[in-house]
């Protein structure tokens, strides 16, 4: 998959908040059983715009540039939820919440993994700025939590501890 | 495909809590398997829910969320019964979707 | 000649020692409890059976968000299903079982007096799909798991009442699982106890080790580390060849007696299973 | 149980030097699956026991007979542990059990 829209992500959000994009294929649509139409057709014409580049940068910069076009200020509105000492590097809980207004995104990065951005998170209106997901951390390294904010960036950040790694078996 | 969806949506007090667990293995590339070949990445790219049609959350992942991933949020509105849906599609083109009644 | 009589003297005189080591389970349970309860004095009793999570807090926290949608769920609902379908013979695993196999883990390991052996939940079902012309599952990984995190669950809460009955055979098969539990083995020269007693609660690299008292109430778990389900047999497996020894065979001697030793040293906990591990 | 590492490394250590005579693999591997048989009939058999013995017999099949009779030796040596390990602990389990 290509990644079809530079710094992806920003321009990618206020598009699509309802149904359908016009341009999935019916034959596509098909595939899916009926009355699971919805997601499945957007995840599709999501897929499309998957932006392969913010995940395979090194830095928090790099990653972020790709991802939003800009870069994003430490905020104490966001809270940040990590373990201390990760009990296995594998699965590694991580929660994500702000009292910011008008929440666009929210993205997780760790920044000593082998490339830097975890996952990233759409946030329509109406969906609280609140997510919790579990993440692969390669070794002791520093998580990172961004929040689209009317437009800007924020972040937070906290320290987790790995002493055995997400990366081995 | 045995179902890789598990949801649970519960409304509260005007607003649905979803969590879901999909079943994938969230390959990262980096892991060897026995005879030390490398495991290509094989791994969730996109996660979407709707309710009624309207999309409350897109999940951007890379291979660095865990195997069999976790995602838990909420959004305003919601009532027993309704639909939630769910889909996901990975780096290699497969992809499930599954609907949910609120409960 | 003669030495054949000094032989049978030294064996008589031998005797009365080996008498002295009487086989008594309820004094050894009482023993096992009292070490941890003495050792571990603000872990709740019951809370034994969360093993590392009864001991370090940060660790708790983790496992209590993971808790919320547990690992093993996938395992939980394919168990459900396998468990309710029926063999080509149209026959079901619920016929071979008492009660119907529902809210029975908590007494198993039993001790068969037919075959003089212990028999396993797993154990049990493999046996079920002999008779109905079925070949038997693995007993560490896949399908046997999610059957086992089924009805382990359908146990959940109970009582682990594993008994050991009068019977010379069974005191024999316990008195052995206490002995393959006690000994040290393996190049690294460690015991099961050496880990799981002497070392509970203390931190080896990342891990907080487990008590031996309720460790097996929680399984079988999703282990973080296998990124799948794993009966208590596939632990002893991965114990064994960490402290460099060869594993025995799953359904051997060995096994099945440590673990009829090991849930009768766990009488009275709550049955906490399916589990999720580090 | 560090004197036991202890002693298989002196141990170890010590079989190059035995492996500067002109090697028997055939004996050597012979001894060394008597011995481990020995072990596993104990129920107590290492697997760097068992990794030896396989090095001793890849070595003989790509005809190294010095490395062979080298990891058949250190095979035999760590099964002689074993062993004596096996008919303590057949006694000295008893001392870990808590009254």
């Amino acid at each position: 998959m290509t990644d079809t829209t530079p710094g992806s992500l920003a321009e990618f959000l206020p598009r699509r908040r309802h149904v359908l994009a016009g341009t999935i294929a019916g034959g596509m649509a098909a595939l899916f059983g009926a009355g699971t139409a919805a997601a499945s057709d957007i995840v599709l014409a999501d897929a499309k715009n998957y932006p392969v580049k913010a995940f395979a940068q090194k830095t928090e910069a790099d990653a972020l540039s790709a991802l939003f076009g800009k870069t994003a200020t430490v905020s104490p509105k966001i809270t940040l939820d990590t373990p201390d000492i990760a009990e296995n590097g594998a699965v590694v809980p991580v929660a994500v919440q702000t009292e910011l207004p008008d929440v666009t995104a929210v993205a997780i990065l760790a920044l000593d993994n082998p490339f830097t951005l975890s996952a990233a998170y759409r946030i329509p209106a109406g969906t609280a700025a609140a997510v919790s997901t579990r993440i692969k951390l390669a070794k002791t390294t520093t998580v990172v939590a961004v929040v689209e904010s009317g437009g800007q960036l924020y972040s937070a950040s906290r320290s987790v501890k790995v002493t055995l790694g997400g990366c081995g078996g | 495909m045995a179902n890789t969806i598990l949801v649970r949506a519960n409304a509260d007090g005007g607003s649905t809590v979803v969590q879901a667990l999909i079943r994938h293995p969230m390959d990262s590339g980096f892991v060897k398997d026995k005879s030390g070949k490398l495991i290509p990445p094989h791994y969730i790219e996109v996660l979407e829910f709707a309710h009624n049609g309207t999309v409350v959350l897109t999940a951007l992942w890379g291979p660095a969320v865990s195997k069999d991933p976790f995602i838990k949020f909420s959004f305003k509105g919601g009532k027993k019964g309704d639909t939630l849906s769910i889909s996901w599609i990975d780096n290699k083109g497969l992809k499930d979707s599954r609907t949910a009644a609120i409960m | 000649m003669k030495r054949l009589l000094i032989l049978l003297l030294a064996a008589l005189l031998l005797r009365p020692a080996l008498a002295a080591e009487r086989v008594d389970p309820a004094a050894d349970l009482k023993a096992f409890q009292t070490y941890f309860h003495a050792r571990f004095p603000h872990v709740p009793p019951a809370d034994f059976v969360n093993g590392p999570y009864a001991m370090d807090a940060g660790m708790r926290a983790q496992w209590q968000q993971i808790m919320q949608f547990p690992p093993y769920q996938f395992a939980l609902d394919h168990g459900k299903e396998l468990f309710a379908a029926a063999f080509p013979n149209g026959h079901h695993y619920a016929d071979c079982l008492p009660h119907g196999g529902i809210g029975i883990a908590q007494n198993y390991p039993r001790f068969d007096p037919k075959t003089g052996r212990v028999v396993t939940l797993e154990i049990a079902l493999n046996r079920c799909r002999v008779v109905n012309g079925l070949k038997k599952l693995k007993l560490t990984t896949g399908d046997m798991d999610d059957l086992m995190a089924y009805l382990t669950d359908r146990s959940h809460g109970r009582p682990v009442a594993v008994v050991v009955p009068d019977d010379p055979r069974a005191r024999a098969a316990y008195e052995r699982g206490k002995e393959y539990f006690y000994a040290r083995r393996g190049q690294l020269n460690f015991s099961c106890a050496s880990c799981h007693m002497q070392g509970a609660g203390r931190h080896l690299r990342g891990d907080v080790l487990a008590p031996a008292l309720g460790l097996i109430a929680s399984f079988p778990i999703y282990r973080s580390a296998w990124g799948s389900m794993g009966t208590v047999v596939r632990r002893f497996i991965g114990c064994n060849k960490q402290v460099r020894a060869v594993p025995q065979r799953a359904d051997s001697e060995d096994y099945r007696d440590l673990e009829y030793f090991l849930a009768y040293m766990s009488d009275g906990l709550p049955v906490a299973g399916p589990g999720a591990r580090p | 149980m560090r004197a036991w590492i202890l002693a298989g490394v002196v141990a170890l250590a010590a079989v190059p030097a035995a492996a500067a005579v002109q090697p028997d693999a055939a004996a050597a591997i012979a001894r060394a699956e008597a011995a481990a048989q020995e072990a596993a009939a104990l129920r107590d058999q290492w697997t760097p026991t068992i990794a030896a013995l396989h090095a001793a017999h890849a070595a003989a099949a790509k005809g190294d007979t010095a490395a062979a009779r080298r990891f058949a030796d250190r095979a035999t040596l760590l099964a002689g542990l074993s062993i004596r390990q096996a008919r303590e602990q057949a006694q000295l389990w008893r001392s870990a059990v808590p009254q």
